[in-house]
Order: C-alpha cells, then sequence, then structure tokens
C-alpha cells in the first residue's frame, strides 16, 4: 500500500500535467487556424481555464503537501481570475470596435471567409 | 569546442543579435515611438550579458540558506546592477515618450522625415 | 564630524538632496534664490577639495564604510579638483546671472521643477567626477543626461523639443555603449572599482574582450563628448536650449565626459595594455584633428549666433582631446588648461548670448547690426571673450594654444602638420568671430528695432566678471598652469 | 535540462525582438514588447536572478507597458510607410557592432564557468559576509542597500529626474481637464465584469506590493520591486474607475510628497549616519549593535526607495493618462 500510493499520485499528476500540455497546445493551434478572431479568443482561452487548472493541479499533487502547494493554489486562483476576465474584456473591445463574428454572417448567408476586420 | 562548450556562448550570441536588432530599430526606423521602443529592446540585451555572468552551474538563487552548506550561490552583483539599469532604463523611457507626446502636439506628427520637412 | 574627510561626498550630495526640496518651493524667486546658494556653496565645497588636494595627496572616500574594492569609492585629486572647480563655477556663474534670463524662456509654475533638474545636472556632473567606481560613475551619468534633456527641452522654440529627441537618443546609446564596454571588462576581471581594474587588467592573459570594451568605452564616453563624427546631437541642443542652459551645458557638459574618457584610458587601459596607448593616439588623433577643421569651416558659414558658438565647441574638444593624444606631459597640460580657458571664454560667449537674448528675440547674425552702440558693455564682453576664443596674445585662450603648440612641436614632422591645422583653424574662429563683431559694431542697426537697453545688472555684471578673467588668466597664467601640470601627472601617474 | 529550457526562451526573445521591429502597428509592438519583457524576466529566473526578473517583470512587462499605451492613445498608433534612406548604413553600423562583440565572446567565459574572473574577486566576499555582517540571508539585497547603497541613491534620483522631467516636459497642471471626453475616460464603469474582478484583485495586489517591500531581505523584492507592484495596483484602480478616481484616492499633492519624501529619506539616512560618526550610508553606526543598525538603515532606505519609486512611475501615469489627445497646437515657423 505505502509503495502504491506515491506511484498512483504520480502518475495522476503526471497525466494532469500532460493534459494540461495538451491544452496549451491546441490553445495555440486555435489561435493560428481559427478563422476570425472571436474564434481565436475562443481557443486562446481554453488555455486560460482548461491549461491553467490541469497543470496547476498536477503540480500540486507532485508538490504534496508544503507551502509551494499553497503558492500553487493562489496562482491557480489568481490566473483564473484574470484569464477570463481579460478574454471578455478583449471580446467586448473587439465588438465594440465594429469587428462582426464570421458565425454571425454565416447566417445571414454569406460565405464563410473568415473576415478579421 | 564541443557542444556544451558552444551552447556556453549561446547567451552572448544572443545578446549580440538583440543588440543589433534594437540598435538597427533605433537607427533606421524614423517612427520616433518605434526608435523608443527600439531602444528598449537594445538595453534589455545589455541586460540579458549582465545577469548572463552571474550564473554559476548548479547554482542557485543568492539568498543564503545556512542551514544547507553545500549550496553554491550564484553572483550577486551583476545582479544589483541590473537591477539599477532597468530603473534608469523605464527613466529614459518615460522621459522620451514625454517628448514624443509634446513633439506630437507642436508638429502634428512624429514621423521624422515629416519633422525635417516642417522647419 | 570631520568636515573635511566628508568633503568629497558633501561635495556631491549638497546639490543632490536639495534638488527635491527646490521642487516644493513654489513662490517667485525662492527656487531661484535656493539653487543659486546651493551652487555657491558647492563652489566653496570645490574650492577647498583644490586647495586640500594641491600639493596633499589625494582624497580618497569609502561609502557605507566599506572597503575598497567591496564597496564604492570617491577619489579627488588634482585633476578631478580641476574639474570639480569649472563645474561648479560654471553653475554658480549661471544661475548667479540667470534669473531674469531663466524668467524670461520658463513660465513661473514650471522654474521649481526647472531648477531641480538643474541641481541634478549639477550633482550628477560631480557625481561622475569624484566617483572611482565604473558602474557608479554609469549612475550619476544618467542623472545628469536624463536631468539635461530636462533643462533642453524647456527652451521655447518647438525645435528644441527635436533637438533633445535626437540628444535623448544618442546619449542613451552612449551611455549604454558603456555600459557594455563596463560589463565586458567586469566579466574579465571580476571587479568594478577603477584602481583596481587596471590592476587586474595586466592580469588577463586572453585580451579581446578588454579591447573591444575599450572601443565600446571610448566610443560611449565619445558620443556624451560630441567628439567629431559623434557630435550631431550637440549643435541643435545647444542652440535652441534655454540661453542660461545652454552656458551652463557648453562651459562644462562635455568636458566632463571627456575627464572620464581620459580616466579610463590613462588610469585603467594604458598601464595595462602595451598596445593601448598606440591605439588610443592613432584613433582619436585624427579624429580631433578632423573634428578641429570641420566643426570651425562649419562655424564659419552658420548664420545663427548660438549655432557658430555650439560649433565652436565642438572643434574645442577636439583641442581637448588632440593635446591628450599626444600622450605626453606637454600635451595634457596644454588640454587641461584649454578645459579651463575654454570654459572661461565660452561660458563669457554664452553669457552674451543670454544678454543679447533677453532683449532681442532673432538671434540670427543678420539681425544683430550696429547693437553695440546700444548694448556697449555687453559687446565688449563679447570681444574679450571672442578674443580668448581664437587665442589672440594676453587673452587665456592664446595661453592654452601656446601650450598646445609646444606640445605639438616636440612631435617631429608630424606635429608640424598638426600645428599647421591648429593655426589654421584659429585662422577660421578669427573668421567666425571677427564676422559676428563686425556685424555688432560696424553693421548698421536692423529698421523698426526697439531702443535696447543694457542687460540687467546681475547678468552683466558675472558676464564682465567672466570675460576679464579671460585676461586676467592670460596674463597671469601660473595659477591654471601649475594646476593642469600636476593633474597631467596625476593622469600619466605610473609613466614617469 | 535547464539549459535547453533556456536556449528555446532566448530564441524566443530574438523571434519577438524581430516581430517588434516588422510590424508597423504601434500597439502592436507594443504588447509585443510586453511580451518581450516577460519572457526576458524569465530567461532572468532561469539564469538565477530571482530579484531582476521580479523587477523586470513588475517594472518592464507592467508599468512600462501602461505608460506607453497611454503615451499612444495621444499619438497615432501607426507607423507610416516611408522612403528609409538611412537603411543600408544602419545595417552596416549594425553588423560591425556585432562582430566586434562575437569576437568579444571568443575568450569569455563561459556560461555557468565556476572558475570566471566575475566569481572570484569581490562576489565571494558578499556571498560569505552577507549572514554575519546583516543578518539576513537576500545577498541582492545587502548589495544593494548597503555595499552599493551609493549607487541606489543615485537611481532613485534617476527615478526622480524622469518624474519631474515628465512633469515638466507635459506641464501636467495645465493639462487637468476632464481627461479624454471620451467614454473610457470614467474607467471601465459600464463593464461589469472586469470592474468587479479587479476591484477584486486590486487589494490583493497591493497585499503582495507590502509584502515584497518587507519581506526584501529574506526573499526576492525590496524597495523597487514593490514600488512598481504598488503602483501597478492603483494604475489599475484608475483603469477601472478612471483616472479621476485614482486621482482622488491618490491625489497628485500625495504623490509629490512620496516622490520627495522617499528621496529625502533615503539621503537623510546617509546623513545621520554621518553625523553619528560614519562614512556618508553606514549605518553600522545607527545604533549600539552594527548588525542591528545596518538592518534598521536598510529598512529605512528601501522604504525610502519604494516611496520614490511608487510615486514617480504614478505621477508619470498621471501626466500621460490625464491628457487631452489631439491637443495640437501647430505654430507656423
Amino acid at each position: 500500500m505505502t509503495e502504491v500510493f506515491p506511484l498512483v499520485i504520480d502518475f495522476l499528476s503526471r497525466s494532469l500535467m500532460l493534459i494540461g500540455a495538451l491544452s496549451v497546445l491546441i490553445g495555440g493551434i486555435g489561435v493560428l487556424r481559427m478563422p476570425d478572431i472571436y474564434s481565436r479568443i475562443h481557443a486562446a482561452s481554453l488555455t486560460d481555464t482548461m491549461g491553467t487548472i490541469a497543470l496547476f493541479s498536477g503540480l500540486m499533487l507532485e508538490a504534496g503537501f508544503a507551502l509551494a502547494t499553497f503558492k500553487l493554489f493562489a496562482i491557480m486562483v489568481f490566473l483564473l481570475l484574470t484569464g477570463p476576465t481579460a478574454t471578455y474584456a478583449l471580446a467586448n473591445a473587439v465588438l465594440e470596435s465594429g469587428s462582426v463574428p464570421a458565425a454571425a454572417k454565416l447566417s445571414d448567408g454569406d460565405d464563410f471567409k473568415g473576415e478579421t476586420k | 569546442m564541443n557542444l556544451y562548450e558552444f551552447l556556453g556562448y549561446y547567451n552572448y550570441w544572443v545578446f549580440a543579435v538583440l543588440l543589433m536588432i534594437g540598435f538597427y530599430a533605433v537607427i533606421a526606423k524614423t517612427n520616433l515611438i518605434k526608435k523608443l521602443i527600439g531602444l528598449s529592446i537594445f538595453q534589455s540585451a545589455v541586460f540579458l550579458m549582465y545577469i548572463s555572468m552571474d550564473k554559476v552551474e548548479g547554482g542557485t538563487a543568492p539568498i543564503l540558506k545556512p542551514e544547507m552548506t553545500d549550496l553554491i550561490y550564484s553572483n550577486p552583483l551583476p545582479q544589483v546592477l541590473i537591477l539599477t539599469a532597468i530603473v534608469v532604463g523605464v527613466a529614459t523611457l518615460a522621459l522620451g515618450l514625454a517628448i514624443v507626446v509634446r513633439i506630437n502636439e507642436r508638429y502634428g506628427s512624429i514621423e521624422e522625415h515629416d519633422l525635417l520637412d516642417a522647419d | 564630524m570631520d568636515f573635511i574627510h566628508h568633503l568629497p561626498v558633501l561635495q556631491v550630495i549638497v546639490p543632490l538632496l536639495c534638488a527635491p526640496l527646490v521642487v516644493l518651493l513654489q513662490p517667485r524667486g525662492l527656487a531661484w534664490a535656493a539653487t543659486t546658494a546651493v551652487c555657491i556653496l558647492s563652489f566653496v565645497i570645490a574650492l577647498n577639495l583644490a586647495v586640500q588636494v594641491i600639493g596633499g595627496p589625494a582624497l580618497s572616500y569609502e561609502l557605507g564604510g566599506w572597503e575598497v574594492p567591496f564597496g564604492i569609492a570617491l577619489r579627488v585629486d588634482e585633476l578631478s579638483a580641476l574639474l570639480l572647480v569649472i563645474v561648479t563655477g560654471a553653475s554658480t556663474a549661471a544661475t548667479l546671472a540667470g534669473r531674469e534670463s531663466i524668467d524670461s524662456q520658463i513660465e513661473e509654475h514650471r522654474q521649481p521643477m526647472f531648477y531641480s533638474a538643474w541641481l541634478l545636472v549639477l550633482s550628477g556632473l560631480v557625481g561622475m567626477v569624484v566617483s572611482a567606481d565604473a558602474f557608479n560613475i554609469f549612475v550619476f551619468m544618467e542623472i545628469s543626461s536624463l536631468a539635461s534633456y530636462v533643462l533642453i527641452a524647456g527652451g521655447p522654440d518647438r525645435r528644441a523639443l527635436l533637438a533633445v529627441f535626437k540628444y535623448l537618443i544618442m546619449g542613451t546609446i552612449g551611455a549604454t555603449f558603456y555600459l557594455i564596454g563596463v560589463g565586458m571588462i567586469y566579466m574579465m576581471t571580476g571587479t568594478l572599482n577603477l584602481e583596481d581594474m587596471s590592476q587586474l587588467i595586466s592580469g588577463v592573459s586572453d585580451q579581446k574582450p578588454i579591447l573591444v570594451a575599450a572601443g565600446f568605452i571610448t566610443i560611449g564616453l565619445g558620443l556624451k563628448a560630441a567628439l567629431f563624427p559623434l557630435h550631431v546631437w550637440l549643435p541643435n541642443a545647444y542652440t535652441h536650449a534655454p540661453h542660461m542652459v545652454t552656458m551652463f551645458l557648453a562651459a562644462c557638459g562635455t568636458k566632463v565626459a571627456v575627464y572620464v574618457l581620459l580616466r579610463f584610458d590613462f588610469f585603467v587601459f594604458q598601464p595595462a595594455m602595451d598596445s593601448h596607448a598606440i591605439h588610443f593616439s592613432l584613433y582619436l588623433m585624427p579624429l580631433a584633428l578632423l573634428g578641429i577643421v570641420v566643426a570651425s569651416a562649419v562655424a564659419m558659414f552658420e548664420g545663427q549666433l548660438k549655432r557658430v558658438l555650439a560649433f565652436s565647441s565642438v572643434a574645442q574638444i577636439g583641442y581637448i582631446l588632440l593635446g591628450a593624444s599626444l600622450l605626453s606631459h606637454e600635451g595634457l597640460t596644454a588640454s587641461m588648461v584649454h578645459m579651463l580657458n575654454h570654459a572661461l571664454a565660452k561660458g563669457a560667449l554664452f553669457l552674451v548670448v543670454a544678454c543679447l537674448g533677453l532683449r532681442l528675440l532673432d538671434l540670427r547674425i543678420d539681425a544683430l547690426g550696429g547693437v553695440a552702440k546700444q548694448m556697449p558693455l555687453t559687446c565688449a564682453a563679447f570681444v574679450v571673450a571672442g578674443l580668448s576664443l581664437v587665442g589672440v596674445p594676453g587673452t587665456a585662450g592664446f595661453i592654452s594654444k601656446w601650450l598646445l603648440i609646444s606640445a605639438l612641436m616636440e612631435q617631429g614632422a608630424q606635429g608640424l602638420v598638426m600645428v599647421a591645422l591648429v593655426l589654421v583653424s584659429s585662422l577660421m574662429a578669427l573668421v567666425y568671430v571677427w564676422r559676428i563683431i563686425e556685424t555688432l559694431y560696424f553693421k548698421p542697426a536692423i529698421a523698426d528695432r526697439p531702443e535696447l537697453k543694457e542687460a540687467p545688472l546681475p547678468l552683466l555684471a558675472v558676464t564682465l566678471l567672466l570675460a576679464s578673467l579671460n585676461i586676467v588668466f592670460g596674463v597671469f597664467p601660473e595659477l591654471p598652469i601649475d594646476l593642469s601640470k600636476s593633474a597631467a601627472l596625476v593622469l600619466l601617474g605610473d609613466q614617469l | 535540462m535547464t539549459i535547453v529550457f533556456a536556449l528555446f526562451l532566448l530564441s524566443l526573445l530574438v523571434i519577438t525582438a524581430l516581430a517588434i521591429v516588422q510590424t508597423r502597428n504601434l500597439f502592436v509592438a507594443v504588447m509585443l514588447l510586453s511580451i518581450f519583457s516577460l519572457l526576458m524576466a524569465a530567461n532572468f529566473f532561469v539564469l538565477d536572478a530571482a530579484d531582476v526578473a521580479l523587477t523586470e517583470a513588475a517594472v518592464g512587462a507592467g508599468v512600462t507597458t501602461v505608460i506607453f499605451l497611454s503615451a499612444l492613445t495621444l499619438i497615432s498608433g501607426t507607423e507610416k510607410k516611408a522612403p528609409q534612406a538611412g537603411r543600408g548604413v544602419a545595417l552596416i553600423v549594425v553588423t560591425i557592432t556585432t562582430l566586434l562583440i562575437i569576437y568579444a565572446t571568443f575568450d569569455k567565459p563561459r556560461l555557468g564557468d565556476p572558475e570566471a574572473p566575475v566569481h572570484q574577486h569581490v562576489a565571494p566576499f558578499y556571498i560569505e559576509n552577507t549572514y554575519e555582517l546583516m543578518g539576513f540571508p537576500n545577498v541582492v539585497t545587502a548589495v544593494l542597500a548597503s555595499f552599493r547603497g551609493y549607487d541606489t541613491l543615485g537611481e532613485v534620483f534617476v527615478v526622480f529626474a524622469a518624474a519631474i522631467g515628465v512633469l515638466f516636459i507635459l506641464d501636467a497642471r495645465t493639462g487637468t481637464g476632464p481627461a479624454y471626453g471620451m467614454p473610457e475616460a470614467r474607467g471601465l464603469k459600464h463593464h461589469l465584469i472586469p470592474k468587479a474582478v479587479g476591484g477584486l484583485l486590486v487589494p490583493f495586489v497591493l497585499l503582495f506590493g507590502l509584502y515584497v517591500q518587507f519581506h526584501g531581505e529574506y526573499g526576492p523584492g525590496g524597495g523597487f520591486q514593490a514600488g512598481a507592484i504598488v503602483a501597478t495596483a492603483i494604475i489599475l484602480y484608475a483603469i477601472l474607475e478612471g483616472e479621476k478616481a485614482a486621482l482622488r484616492a491618490v491625489p497628485r499633492s500625495v504623490l509629490m510628497a512620496l516622490v520627495v519624501g522617499g528621496a529625502l529619506l533615503y539621503g537623510l539616512v546617509g546623513v545621520v549616519c554621518m553625523l553619528m560618526g560614519g562614512d556618508f550610508l553606514d549605518y553600522s553606526v545607527l545604533l549600539p549593535d552594527p548588525v542591528v543598525g545596518r538592518q534598521v538603515g536598510i529598512i529605512i532606505i528601501e522604504a525610502g526607495v519604494g516611496m520614490a519609486v511608487c510615486g514617480s512611475l504614478l505621477s508619470i501615469f498621471h501626466a500621460f493618462a490625464s491628457r487631452r489627445p489631439s491637443r495640437i497646437d501647430h505654430e507656423s515657423v
């Protein structure tokens, strides 16, 4: 039992970190590949939420019960608060500057061209 | 020169390249803001040079842990110098921006060739 | 508290710590009075230091009580004392004389900040002079540079802003180059103290980084000193700055950078590196000569009074470096004497500019016709200082040119060519000074110019005092020459 | 492993710098510059310079960006296409400089070489003696505040010079009208989410600033970092609630008092040391026990640094932010 427990923790934390890293990667690819700014912001927000939660939970498991865990938790909460807020503010600013989402245009019967303007 | 030694110089080369990029922006760009941005890169490159020389292999940040006797600490002095230099850089930048704002108000442009034509 | 012991640091911190106080002095005139008092106090301290070090040992001071090389040290010897007297003297003369001129160019509510920046320039310059630590010199260089950008940006014309922007860019590049050079030396020696550095450099086997560092430091300080091809920021900055700022900076600003350059070259590099002596004179001498000739030639064709004098300043830096690049005791003495004499002559000339600027808006030479009839004393001061700039016998300028030429004569055939160039440039100086004098005295006044009065008393008095000092030191040159001789000995130190 | 990570970061730095020079949109350039600073901070951290990393992140990536942006709102945001006549000359000058530096690198000690001269002469003294002389573990703080305290004094005055310089040049007191005249001038009041979240963060950022200030002897941090962090908190408040609200909370006179008071506090500690018989900035004479004396001196001067930096950065920010754009007073010369 005592030998298995650290192994389980290790396995959990590694897979969580892997998931986190993958989300960040997917978010990055999404930013490059998505057609317009709204969907790009959407892709980027994956990094902010999923990536943050998974990576930091993994790191906290790895660190065990220590001061570092508390610090990591504080950073995670901070990132979870600010990331989505920044995403919201960004999207709002884009909307106010007069950019129309590509999806909205689609429903109007336009071609899907991926205007970013 | 084996790979490890080669990598040991990489910091200095990046320093040289960054310095070059910043310097180029300062000289060749005609937009005054862009010049200031170039200046900022130029100064950052020097910070990198100083900090690169403080590193000791296997060392840790120079915050002493007396209970651990076998620790190697990196060099604190370049860090202190760069703390000073960073603040000097920001001060210069702020002053430069203030001047650019005034130039824009009194000339209506911040492009070098417009300004030279104006007088 | 032992005052004598603390003098070197008091020299720096008195103006430095008074700068924030001056910002708080709002009512009219109070900021000026406080600044002037501080400048006078600094001048007294500088004179005191000069008396201490002449004939005595150099003073050193360990800040924070930490011994060299672990802490920062200050060091005052004959050379730095000479510079201290020039810097604090110029600042005192400018503030004593400058109240009306500054009132006319800087709005009242901005004056406390202006005077505070003035004190920062002063403390930055003296801080550079007394410091014996390479990085500390950088810090004080930046204090003086930032504050002098502020002072120049106070100029009334919008072109002052462009000039100061250019100065800011070039000045920052210069300071950063200096920082790179210091970093490389530090990397190879592990110390920042100048003396310690010079001892350790000789132990460094691979000198490539040191050589490159010497190059960076020379270029960086050359930018600050307006060494010939790097001088492009200077003419516009001097032309569009407020008159009193021009006077202050022209008299001592670039000289401090020259001083640091000489310190590095003679103190740090020269004793340690076999080939450096040759490199130094090989590169600096042609540049100095080129600077002398080209800048004098440009000055002949400039149409604006301040621009003429600014280009002449570039040429004078050339004279100072030419003397130093000879690497001989005579040459160095000549350049030290010239530092003082040029400060006197240029200071007086720019004070005259301030007098004229108070009465006339247009300072183009064509607009100055016949001013001498209405402002005879001011114009007389211009004549005296102008002749001193040219180097006419009987004035201080003659002494330094004479010393320079006799130092050049010792260099053999190559020296004769240089003597010829110096004489040619003196002729050119005569041309541009005479052109102004001719306009002042013999050209008719331009139409519909209102009646001109002499400048207000304090300004005029200081102008005349500086102008007459040009004659005093021309007739009795012993004091500056003795001081310069021992200053030159300090630089050559190990080699004699 | 670390070296691979460092190589990756360094290469990213170069790419970012190239992108900054390339782009014509100045807003994009400024944001990239912020990223550049953050990468630089990460690099500093990898190279064991925790204090510098903290400063670069707070000052370089944070405050600088805000000042840049507030200046850019007053100026047009794109760079015009211009005939770049100086390009060839620039490239030549730049190439020569680079070759010179690369030439110099060949005799330099390799990165991390413990035998390098830098690690032999002065630095070991600091590391060996700090604990004994100061009684606290952060050597960087010890060198900054005591061994090279005179440099730090100079640095405080550099910041002071910048603050009065910006105020002088922008002449901020005449520019205090209704800021911007646009809805943004009231901050983000109509945006509920940023306001709520931001409002939540401000006190914590302030708290963190104070922690960095007073924990500087034991961990990374000190006056500069703390001053910058506190300034960021107040700038965040200004962005959320509008510039006027921030000025109501911390008026200009208070800022000026912070700048002047901080600079003077530092200087006066030095003067007191002189009056008590030591050299300038020799804190050991302040109290009978030299170690405690140094600690007290360092705490006071760090407070001075923090006040001056915070006050200066905020004064600079307000000088830009309270200015109305396009107040162009062209003159014909």
